[in-house]
């Protein structure tokens, strides 16, 4: 078995697989923890289909649509923190209105474009087992600005995101913040997404922080948590995959859900065993 | 204005090379309606009113036979135009499907590859079945329509020949492609199709790696994939095998020359280019 | 005296409604400010005006000093708290550090220990690496408490600070209070006319409109000469029986 | 115009869509209202992906795909519920780990089915133009029965989403209704993506609710404004597709998004000329 | 006097920690039970135990008699509320009536008088119509006692009810308890000596155990002998100075 686990390395696909969940669970691991902690996991899918938008445009104009998805995510993410910022609409509704109208620009551009119209979803929908070098090479780069931003700035961060009205109060320029956290969770779904698909992103940032979650109530080490659970899970389910012989996304949740599952099995026993010594 | 004028007879086809097909012998007895599904873009696909005002005014729904599209939606179109007759242009076609299976009391027949228009001898199938049809809807042109049929089974003939030709001529025993829409083309013309997404599904990381084996082995030069899609993660496998992608467009409404277009692409996908 | 805060003739309140008409109010260094007044009378609104957290409708708020880094700390009356957010009560003490420029940098180890000492100081040290939801009332209100005064603001202010405390709490947080006032100015918003009375020099009368006493007593007459808009404030009313001290055996 | 209008009644396509988008308005309506209170716009995406699951399942067995996804939709739905009430994790983590779970599920199983894959997706998408009878018959009887059931306990179910833990000292079965409530919220999704789309479902969900929070802050009053704004919306959205003769799902969404911009102009003019006459 | 609920020997608390440990405590008819302790000390706990929002680890909790429909009315120390819910403070004061069956039916017209005269009593009356999100600390807090009392329930648990109300409210307040009393059991955490020494009939002290004082005047001497295991209460310590009255011209 571990001869048959070394031999797939010499395939660049593989390797490139492994780096793709190394990068994803890192990127994901910290801005997801971000995310869970605002309870706005919804970002995801509005920023996917919101960039769709930029797709359709991008078609239409001839450019290149992941350069469209991408520039479009991030002012879609402007869009959705302006309008719950500005107006009294909920983030999770805001949300939502960016989410359709992202969507509807997408098919009308669509609509515009002459010829047959190309199949916007496909630019969303990557898999893990055929990423692209340039694909990887942008995401080393975008997990080392998010590693190096979040370092810099984690209680900054930290503080924001606890107790905005505070922050204000404290004259910290929380919306530049606030502007440039959603840009840089816009950017990381859109990348994550090309490189292992809109499905495994959402399992990306949420699963591993639940997880993390049972067992720190510490951001930092929830970032931390998630990231390592993100490598085991992820790896553990590429090889499964393998085994099995079926598709690596799927396995890869199957992975975060089962680890899902033991924590909290392993917490739950924890808990009634401190209980019932307390009581004794 | 597009409503078309009074007296005109309108019928509905499902893809812009079904109306191409289906006009060679309808000639301009009918006007032809388009639906133009978009193959996987179920989230976003949308006929406008008028598409749905023409397809009301239908004498007929000529189905193409598989398509997501028609299977889901048929049944509602049908519901709104209880006096529209649909055609299975499918009919009598042998196709390709995966095993049946039995599960404990019921069997149920593997799905089908619905790209059958991308096959001329499928054509040739379904261009019967259209000629069926017409003369059903319009008994006193059926001479009309006779002649038009005729004629394009010469044009086939002749296409087929020309596409044989030209894959003979090439050597070409198999061809790789990201999405598998040309399994028929290739039964047509004994060439194997080597999908990346066998069967329409994601790959598991083991038939990777056979697929990588087998392209290296077999000199994979060329790696297709549909104009339609976004061609991210076939240029990124075409670089692990130093093969290059090869866009072809499978709905281009003139359909004749896509067919040839895409022979001659798969005849010169062994080639290395420049 | 230096000044820190001033309101000009302002007028404040939220979209349905001016709550603030025309207040004026001018903090100096060393002053300690009880703002009293009925429900709904505006007091939450001034100190959101105050920290410029509500655009004045009308008027200015002004801040002087070239520092404006560490100018406030703040006590909000209701906290908008998310129970399962993942921070602990130490950090939420540290997070009094951050301020304009400060917030970017990272906390030294001095920083750390005064947290500490702070958080001794609220009677809180034992909890500090729970998360915040796990503590209770009067826990929470001390790490708030904790974060506001933390920096040693110029100006610090207070939104019912006796919120949930238990009275030992309490009074030693009036005694903490009178010994910050001595190197900062305190707003301190209350219905506690014992303490209001007792520890603040000066008095502003808050109902729609302000009224501002520069004493901490005022009789009957004196407001019926300002024409002081606010309620009855009736503790003495209320009969004591004082509970004697007993000992405390925390385990 | 008012002629040509009415001619387009002739067709029963546009009948149905009018229909449609009139049921498509009560529903979500009201149950959008809901859903927005609580802040969890973001089902609208998990229980169609979670559904993904119960396609798959029921292909594979050789069911209707159609009460698949129906099923499925409800059972994640309850599983949202139970997630997010028995574990700490928040709502918003459960429904993007049912997401998941949802659309790993139904991987494997088309994975497993043999032969060509179908795209199972398109079970679930409709367009408001082509709207069969059975469908309409199905959303007409879902309408009545929410709309009963809304009627019917209105107070409890708003008592409830204020206030849980106030609701459950008061000794109110709060477990079951929140899982009747989240199961109408999936059939509702469920029955509207394949009416209308998941793109417009989400708008159905979000923008005229949001819209009608511009004016309210009363649950019911918000459920009606919704319902009324949702079909005045939808309806000149039609109209304005069929003028222009471009998709209608886009223009619907832009109608919401136009009824939202001048909803809010209105009311920030109305609130600042209340406060000019307040200050004098 | 009838046992409404009976506490048998419970153990309470959270997942990481046990709380209260084997109290036991019978609540009956016209009770008026006065809850104090420090901070943490597990107050609310107790409070929530009651109420069955947490389960006894250990032990049991047990409601008397054959009607439990409308039997608790409660005031939480801190309401979970979301300022941007779309409720109106009528509603809030009318959803007391909600109860394991009568939630099912609509309210009648005498439901909804009642619910004015409460609002009327709790003296916004004016803000019935306003969303709650839109109220001042204060204001909200007397929409949640509001709720807590429409119901006439059987046993009244407030927690820490003077939180941010002004003094003239807080005595009015005290009083119509006084006067509910004659009617219904009422339990009250509060850390304001005052208050508990002078309307309350009975006292419990509870920090992680419980101590039950059948009288609401104890000594330090009694505390001494029941091991009470409160903290310092000291709220005669801090010298009043009385505001006199002062009209109140509101707009
Ligand atoms: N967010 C808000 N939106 C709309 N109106 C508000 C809001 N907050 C407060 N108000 C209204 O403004 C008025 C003043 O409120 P404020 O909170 O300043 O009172 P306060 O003096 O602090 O009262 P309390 O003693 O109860 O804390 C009240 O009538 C209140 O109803
Ligand atoms: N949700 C929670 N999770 C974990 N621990 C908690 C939680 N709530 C309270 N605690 C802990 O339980 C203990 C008792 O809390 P409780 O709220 O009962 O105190 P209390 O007597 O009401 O205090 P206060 O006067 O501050 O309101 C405290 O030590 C607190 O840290
Ligand atoms: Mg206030
Ligand atoms: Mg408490
Ligand atoms: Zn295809």
């Amino acid at each position: 078995m571990t001869e048959s686990m070394l031999h797939l390395f010499e395939y660049e696909f593989f390797r490139n697989a492994v780096w793709a969940a190394l990068l994803a669970s890192v990127t994901c691991g910290i801005v997801g923890s971000y995310i869970v902690a605002r309870r706005m996991v919804f970002i995801s899918g509005g920023i996917t289909h919101a960039s769709f938008g930029g797709i359709g445009i991008a078609y239409y104009l001839g450019l290149n649509p992941v350069t469209g998805a991408a520039v479009f995510s991030v002012l879609s993410a402007l869009g959705i923190e302006y309008v719950s910022g500005k107006t009294n609409v909920r983030e999770d509704s805001a949300i939502g209105i960016l989410w359709s109208l992202g969507m509807a620009l997408g098919i009308i551009f669509v609509f515009m474009t002459p010829g047959y119209a190309p199949n916007l979803m496909s630019y969303l929908f990557g898999s893990i087992l055929t990423v692209g070098k340039t694909d990887l090479r942008l995401m080393l780069g975008l997990s080392a600005i998010i590693a190096l931003f979040f370092i810099r700035f984690y209680h900054i961060i930290l503080f924001i995101a606890f107790d905005e009205e505070y922050a204000r109060a404290h004259r910290v320029s929380v919306s530049l913040f606030k502007y440039i956290l959603i840009s840089l969770v816009a950017l990381t779904i859109v990348m994550n997404i090309r490189i292992v698909g809109i499905i495994l992103v959402i399992s990306f940032l949420t699963i591993p922080q639940s997880t993390a979650n049972l067992f720190t109530k510490n951001l930092r080490l929830m970032m931390i948590y998630s990231v390592i659970i993100g490598i085991i899970g992820s790896l553990s389910g590429i090889y499964t995959s393998y085994y099995l012989d079926i598709p690596s996304g799927a396995t890869i949740i199957f992975a975060f859900i089962i680890i899902f599952g033991i924590a909290k099995a392993i917490q739950a026993a924890r808990t009634s065993a401190g209980i019932r010594r307390q009581i004794g | 204005q597009s409503i078309t004028s009074e007296g005109e007879k309108i019928i509905t086809v499902s893809t812009l090379p079904q109306k191409t097909i289906i006009t060679k012998i309808s000639g301009d007895k009918f006007s032809v309606n388009v639906l133009i599904p978009e193959e996987g873009n179920h989230e976003t696909y949308e006929p406008t009113s008028r598409q749905m005002a023409e397809t009301g005014k239908s004498m007929a729904y000529f189905k193409l036979g598989h398509l997501d599209f028609e299977i889901n939606w048929l049944g509602k179109l049908a519901q709104n135009y209880p006096g529209m007759k649909i055609y299975d242009t499918s009919k009598d076609l042998d196709l390709i499907r995966g095993a049946e299976v039995q599960h404990g009391d019921h069997v149920h027949p593997g799905g089908v590859d619905p790209h059958i228009w991308l096959s001329v001898s499928a054509v040739k199938i379904q261009a019967g079945n259209m000629l069926k049809g017409l003369i059903e809807l319009d008994p006193g042109n059926a001479a009309y329509f006779t002649a038009n049929y005729n004629r394009f089974m010469v044009e086939l003939d002749s296409l087929d020949a020309q596409i044989r030709q030209t894959i003979q001529a090439s050597g070409v025993r198999e061809f790789m492609i990201y999405h598998p829409s040309l399994g028929y083309f290739a039964r047509d013309y004994n060439l194997e199709q080597i999908a990346i997404e066998q069967e329409g599904k994601e790959p598991s990381p083991r038939y990777m790696s056979k697929l990588i084996t087998i392209a290296r082995e077999k000199q994979i030069r060329a790696i297709f994939v549909s104009s339609q899609f976004s061609k991210q993660s076939a240029l990124s496998l075409a670089s692990q095998l130093n093969a290059r992608v090869e866009e072809f467009n499978p709905v281009d409404a003139d359909w004749m020359e896509n067919m040839l277009d895409i022979a001659g692409k798969i005849a010169a996908s062994n080639r290395q280019m420049p | 005296m230096q000044e820190i805060v001033e309101i000009r003739n302002a007028s404040a309140g939220y979209s349905n409604e001016v709550v603030l008409h025309n207040v004026s109010l001018s903090i100096q260094e060393k002053d300690y400010i009880g703002v009293i007044g009925p429900n709904g009378g505006g007091k939450t609104t001034l100190v959101k005006l105050i920290l410029r957290l509500i655009p004045p409708m009308q008027g200015e708020v002004i801040y002087y000093g070239a520092d404006q880094r560490n100018l406030i700390g703040y006590l909000p009356q209701v906290s908008k708290t998310d129970r399962s957010f993942p921070i602990s009560v130490n950090e939420v003490v540290l997070s009094g550090l951050m301020s304009a420029n400060s917030g970017l940098r990272r906390f030294t180890r001095s920083d750390k220990s005064r947290a500490l000492e702070i958080l001794e100081m609220m009677g809180i040290a034992h909890l500090r690496k729970k998360s915040i939801g796990e503590l209770s009332g009067g826990q929470m209100q001390r790490a708030f408490l904790g974060r506001a005064i933390i920096s040693e603001p110029r100006l610090l202010i207070l939104d019912e600070p006796n919120t949930f405390v238990d009275n030992k709490f309490e009074h030693d947080l009036y005694e903490l209070l009178s010994h910050l006032n001595e190197r900062m100015a305190i707003m301190m918003v209350s219905h506690d006319v014992g303490t209001i009375t007792t520890y603040v020099k000066t008095i502003a009368c808050v109902n729609r409109n302000l009224h501002y006493h520069r004493s901490n007593i005022i009789t009957q007459s004196q407001l019926a000469a300002y024409n002081c808009p606010i309620q009855l404030i009736t503790h003495g009313e209320v009969p004591h029986t004082v509970l004697g001290k007993h000992h405390h055996n925390h385990d």
